[in-house]
């Protein structure tokens, strides 16, 4: 059942240099949040776009959702430009690609009880299927992420745990039978013991329906646990990307080499000292050059100049180290 | 009017009925209600019907005497707080209509709209209303209830839209606007269906302050001698006392207990609205 | 330098108010049914020397043939050589020498009116946030206070004060046939009448300042920083004085929005006493629908209002560190 | 012993009841990083409140706190607190961020805290800045115009300026980046190491990071404490099936769904408001016996650690 004029291509999704820039505080100070940011997603993969806080990385997940309209570059979702779409084509594009957030009880207005979004999103999104029983399909939705109807129906948010709101937050996506899942940071807010079951819906999902996810998050085990390719971002410019196993088990760009030393793992314990970094940085934003050289161990002169996104095989890294093994 | 956290209606109204403060306040407020509703059935008397003793103080048959014009204070006070109470609820009732439609389209919709109306707000709340309204209510011949609610109305609304701004900030940032535009819905649908929802608790809230304001604002010009061109209210029955030295003559029955049952109504609408001020905002609650 | 760039936003605002308040002194007149202005005109024809008193800039703005944008042009060059009209009441005084006349009365009962109910009420309310057996006592007796109608609270004083114990005079700024002078026996028979409205308008306003600070401080003392400091062991006095300081910032932009209802108050309180102030001169104004000099009262009462919020911005500025840091990013 | 928790019990009183956040606990901490870790509804933040804090609503129901044997936290008096706070024990607030007042100078707030508690304290301050790699300059700013992570090392060295013996630091590391966490994680072990605190709680919902730097860990859960033993122990080989869960559903970099799929615990977080009975834990258990449900276990020490569960009675 095709819906709307999307033309079939390789890419689901491209980002081409998209960039964000707002004015902050009460003097409008230009931060750029989002620096010409540019990578690909191809259809029933999973992406994870890594980075830490004041990454870019949820920018650029409310862009994708046009929430936020970027102030260059453009976002092509099936060959189509998201932010040309008019009228219509807005509501078809709602119906290819839907988003979860980070907090289960923001998600859900408190007022209402928690299949108002459900069937807020059925009538307006499901148009393909008009003759059908609204209560069946929603219970089907909550069946299908793994929740039992009866105790969740006709409750109100503040009546349910975290992890059962985040999961109404995927059936109601589900409605829609999207084809792209923006999921920001979707288990930050939840128990480590129940993580795992929603990734693991969000890896059935892909591997069942062929369903292409961006997962947003800083938990570098988390991504690793379900993804197919990563993006690192630092202060809103892309590092180092590629198949998971590449970037995360062999990684190039020394930022991805300081995250993944400094993730806790229960197999091991750190050896060696880190030493505490110069706590009163504040970095220039608009600093020409690598942004990661101040806190880079292996920065050289070279690191003036803003490095190029060079491809390294199916890896591609932005660090002057690699400029000359460029394939 | 600061953040309030959004709380279940249910549990909500179940917290406010033991507050104290809101128990105290709406008792009061009962009591003077019900005076203004069957008062005038202890008293033979109209407001201006004269009784032939000019001066009395208070007795069983006058319980707050007569003043200069044989009129029974009493009655003039019963009737007056019937429309004191009205322009309160009309004047309370526009301006907190106003407020909340230019406080939401402010909050929701940001940018130039916002700018231009938060002007707008500023602007009204740094010009001294009475004064305004003095001007104003200067210029009308025929000033009735009606009108004199109207004038209040627009006037009075800034302070409620200021602090409406504020709560659909707050909850314009909330993921489930977001989710709410995902599914289609427009800007108008999310105002109505989504954000204005969450703040009926705070709605009544700054209803009761407008209401107290609005009785305020009306009492203030009937005392200037701009209130109703016929009938009687509680600033009139004041302005008459002042105008006539009812002090100075020794007939305090006369100006005091009048201006004493405003005192009571807004202090009673006062400590209404802070009850649910702390039920909203449990860091201000002292658990008893 | 961010502050400047804060004094000057501050100060657009309040020009523009002027201009908005000017607009609607202008406005209102015209928009209102009926013919008042022209009635007024009238009764100007029948008195003496009227002829050079019509042809001023101010008497063309209402030279109601002409083109409405004439009209506003006119009104605005009379206001910048300082014509607001002629009384029709005090014929042929000009309304702003009665205004100016009536403005130092005003001041000199609201500004200490202001700041000492403000000193007493944040006092107060702070006390009051200490022990919970004061603040059941103080609260009801704060509310009542800011729930009276200022120029009921003129009535009950008048009636302690000057009746049942005949203390102080009833009325007036002074005692008949004193003439205004430095000397000590017309000071302290200025004093004596001024008393009666200072305290009731400082009645009314302390309850509200004292309701404000008590919220503050408990809003404080629940903070952060509060429970961080009882937990190294800081000593209630210390935590109420860190709690005092914070919540005394809000208090001063509070301060700001107070005057517009000082002024209000103070207008009905006047007549209470025949205390020749604005507020005393606008009753006058309205009961000989003398518009032109209403209107400029109310014109002046805008701009002693403006001012004073700008004097409290600015007090602000220099105190709270939050408003210089935020544009200190600027400079 | 330095500090000693004997049968804790400390309730919140809302309007609509009580909230059981601590439900009975005991616990020793000598010389040594203790790391707590316990997830929503597990009770490690009211526990840290209890020891140094306890004011309404949080109310002491029963048991006791012992500081060098001495009392310092009974139902009714915690007069014996006053004595200890700062100088003896001290905390890192889980809001650390904004926990200095936004209107008064560093210096200040330091000469406040520490009026006539120890000798020149500004000149140890300025010590211990640069110990955290902070400039010197920051005793002379209005916290407002700190950023959050030079806020956060500050009341770090705040709260250690006066060489506490027992250091809380309760969730210091959850509003960071993954690589200034392992820098204060450190930072703690190094006071620790280097005699400025003698022994360390540290309180988290992050089991991986706290086991890199503590020697023992207590796992609690519904305001109890399940399992407490040396790190090592506890994450090699967990006794109690609430532990075993919570480790092995942990992803760690070279695990992939499509390798090895990890499971969760089943079932929600349990409400402190009405715990379930027995062993809080029995409804989400996939080893419950019968009698789980009915009877509290008891903590007994088995093979060098400490663990509440039937199956060990």
């Amino acid at each position: 059942m095709t819906r709307g004029v999307w033309n079939l291509c390789a890419n689901i999704l491209e980002l081409r240099g998209v960039t964000k820039v707002f004015k902050t505080g009460l003097t409008g100070k230009p931060v750029v949040a989002v620096d010409k940011v540019s990578f690909a997603l191809r259809e029933g993969e999973i992406l994870s776009l890594l980075g830490e806080s004041g990454s870019g990385k949820s920018t650029i997940a409310r862009m994708i959702l046009r929430f936020l309209k970027p102030t260059q570059g453009s976002i092509i979702y099936r060959g189509k430009d998201v932010w040309r779409l008019q009228g219509r084509e807005v509501l078809e594009y709602y119906q290819e690609v839907q988003g979860i957030f980070q907090d289960p009880y923001s998600s859900f207005n408190p007022i209402h009880r928690v299949e108002h979004h459900l069937k807020q999103a059925l009538r307006s999104l499901a148009d393909g299927k008009k003759n059908f029983d609204e209560d069946n399909v929603i219970r089907e939705a909550m069946e299908r992420v793994g929740l039992n109807p009866q105790n969740v129906m006709g409750k109100y948010p503040h009546e349910l745990s975290g992890g059962q709101l985040q999961r109404l937050s995927i059936a109601r996506a589900l409605l829609a039978r999207p084809r792209l899942l923006v999921a920001d940071e979707p288990v930050s807010m939840l128990d480590a013991s129940t993580r795992v079951d929603l990734l693991n819906i969000l890896a059935e999902l892909r591997d069942e329906e062929r369903m292409t996810i961006i997962l947003i998050g800083h938990d570098l085990s988390l991504a690793y646990y379900i993804s197919d390719t990563v993006v690192v971002l630092y202060r809103g410019s892309v590092m180092e990307s590629g198949h998971v196993d590449e970037v995360l088990m062999r990684p190039k760009h020394p930022y991805t080499r300081l995250l993944l030393d400094s993730v806790p793992q229960l197999d091991k314990k750190w050896e060696h000292r880190m030493g505490l970094e110069n706590g009163d940085q504040d970095y220039d934003e608009l600093s020409k050059g690598c942004k990661f050289a101040p806190r880079c161990p292996k920065r050289f002169d070279k690191c003036e100049e803003t490095p190029p996104l060079l491809t390294l095989g199916s890896r591609r890294v932005s660090c002057w180290l690699y400029a000359d093994r460029q394939s | 009017m600061e953040q309030h956290t959004v709380s279940r209606t249910k549990e909500f109204l179940h917290h406010i009925r033991r507050n104290r403060k809101v128990k105290a306040g709406l008792a009061l407020f009962a009591a003077i209600l019900a005076l203004a509703i069957v008062g005038p059935l202890f008293t033979p008397y109209g407001p201006l019907e004269p009784t032939g003793e000019a001066g009395r103080p208070p007795s069983l048959e006058h319980p707050l005497g007569t003043n200069t014009f044989t009129y029974d204070v009493y009655a003039q006070t019963v009737y007056g707080l019937r429309s004191s109470l009205l322009i309160g609820f009309l004047g309370g009732l526009i301006a907190t209509v106003i407020g909340i439609l230019i406080g939401l389209a402010a909050g929701y919709m940001g940018g130039l709209v916002d700018e231009f109306l938060m002007m707008l707000t500023n602007i009204f709340l740094v010009i001294p209303t009475l004064a305004l309204l003095i001007v104003i209510a200067a210029y009308i011949e025929y000033r009735g209830i009606m009108i004199e609610s109207l004038i209040i109305g627009l006037t009075s609304w800034p302070w409620t839209a200021r602090a409406v701004r504020a709560q659909t900030l707050s909850l314009k940032n909330r993921e489930f606007v977001l989710v709410a535009r995902m599914s289609g819905a427009s800007g108008l649908r999310i105002m109505v269906g989504e954000i204005l929802p969450n703040m009926f608790s705070y709605a009544i809230m700054v209803f009761i302050l407008q209401f107290g304001g609005a009785i305020l604002y009306a009492v203030g010009l009937d005392f200037l001698g701009l209130g109703p061109t016929k009938g009687i209210s509680l600033g009139l029955i004041l302005q008459q006392a002042v105008l006539w030295n009812a002090i100075q003559l020794g007939m305090w029955w006369w100006a005091i207990p009048p201006g004493l049952i405003i005192a009571l109504l807004l202090a009673s609408l006062y400590t209404i609205n802070t009850g649910m001020d702390e039920v909203l905002n449990p860091r201000l609650r002292r658990l008893e | 330098m961010g502050l400047l760039s804060y004094i000057v936003r501050k100060t657009g605002i309040y020009l523009l108010t002027f201009f908005v308040a000017v607009t609607l002194n202008w406005a209102i007149p015209r928009l209102m049914p009926g013919d008042p202005i022209g009635v007024l005109l009238s009764r100007f024809a029948t008195l003496p020397e009227s002829s050079e008193v019509v042809y001023s800039y101010f008497m063309r703005s209402f030279g109601f043939d002409r083109p409405l944008w004439e009209q506003y042009l006119d009104f605005w060059r009379a206001l910048f050589n300082g014509d607001l009209g002629v009384s029709i009441y005090m014929y042929p005084q000009k309304v702003e020498d009665i205004v100016l006349q009536a403005l130092p009365y005003d001041l000199v009962l609201i500004v200490p009116a202001v700041v000492v109910s403000w000193i007493i009420g944040n006092w107060l309310g702070a006390v009051a946030a200490t022990s919970r057996r004061l603040d059941n006592l103080l609260m009801p007796l704060f509310y009542f206070l800011t729930s009276s109608p200022y120029f009921w609270m003129a009535i009950v004083l008048a009636w302690l004060l000057t009746v049942v114990f005949p203390l102080f005079p009833s009325s007036g700024a002074y005692s008949p046939g004193m003439v205004p002078s430095l000397s000590t026996a017309f000071i302290i028979d200025f004093i004596k009448h001024w008393t009666l409205p200072f305290l009731s308008l400082l009645l009314v306003m302390l309850g509200g300042w004292a309701i404000g600070m008590r919220n503050l401080i408990i809003y404080e003392l629940e903070s952060n920083y509060s429970r961080y400091m009882e937990a190294l062991g800081a000593g209630r006095r210390l935590i109420l004085s860190y709690a005092f300081r914070n919540a005394m910032l809000p208090q001063i932009t509070g301060l700001a929005l107070q005057i517009g209802l000082a002024v209000a108050g103070a207008i009905t309180t006047e007549i209470v006493f025949s205390y020749p102030g604005l507020g005393f001169l606008m009753l006058q104004a309205i009961q000989n629908q003398d518009y032109f000099l209403m209107q400029g009262a109310f014109l002046v009462i805008v701009v002693m209002v403006l001012v004073a919020n700008f004097v409290i911005d600015l007090i602000y500025a220099a105190i709270d560190p939050r408003i210089r840091s935020a544009y200190a990013g600027e400079a | 012993m330095l500090l000693e928790v004997r049968g804790l019990r400390a309730y919140y009183r809302t309007l609509t009841g009580y909230v059981k956040a601590v439900n009975g606990v005991d616990l020793q901490l000598g010389e040594e990083i203790l790391g707590i870790v316990g997830e929503s509804g597990s009770g490690k933040s009211t526990l840290a409140s209890s020891i140094i804090l306890p004011k309404p609503p949080l109310r002491i129901v029963e048991g006791e706190v012992l500081f060098r044997g001495e009392r310092i936290v009974a139902p009714s008096d915690t007069s014996g607190l006053t004595r200890v706070r700062y100088r003896h024990i001290s905390i890192i607030p889980q809001y650390a961020m904004d926990s200095l007042s936004p209107t008064r100078k560093v210096y200040k707030i330091i000469k406040d805290l520490a009026r006539g508690l120890g000798d020149d304290v500004l000149a140890k301050a300025r010590r211990r800045l640069r110990r955290v790699n902070l400039p010197e300059r920051v005793l002379d700013m209005y916290p407002v115009e700190l950023s959050g992570g030079m806020k956060q090392r500050t009341v770090i060295v705040i709260s250690t300026l006066l060489d506490p013996e027992v250091l809380i630091a309760d969730e210091v590391t959850s509003a960071l980046d993954v690589t200034t966490q392992r820098a204060v994680l450190e930072m703690l072990r190094d006071f620790k190491d280097s005699g400025i605190v003698r022994s360390i709680m540290i309180i988290t919902h992050d089991i991986a990071s706290v086991y890199q730097v503590s020697d023992t860990l207590a796992i609690m859960y519904a305001g109890r404490i399940v399992e407490h033993g040396p790190a090592e122990k506890v994450i090699r080989d967990p006794l109690h099936p609430y532990a075993q869960a919570l480790i092995s559903s942990i992803p760690k970099i070279g695990i992939h769904y499509k390798m090895q799929k990890l499971k969760g615990i089943p079932g929600n977080p349990p409400s402190l408001r009405n715990p379930p009975s027995g062993c809080a834990f029995h409804p989400r258990c996939s080893r419950s016996l019968d009698e789980c449900s009915s009877r509290e276990p008891r903590m007994v020490s088995k093979d060098g650690r400490r663990v509440a569960c039937l199956l060990y009675e």
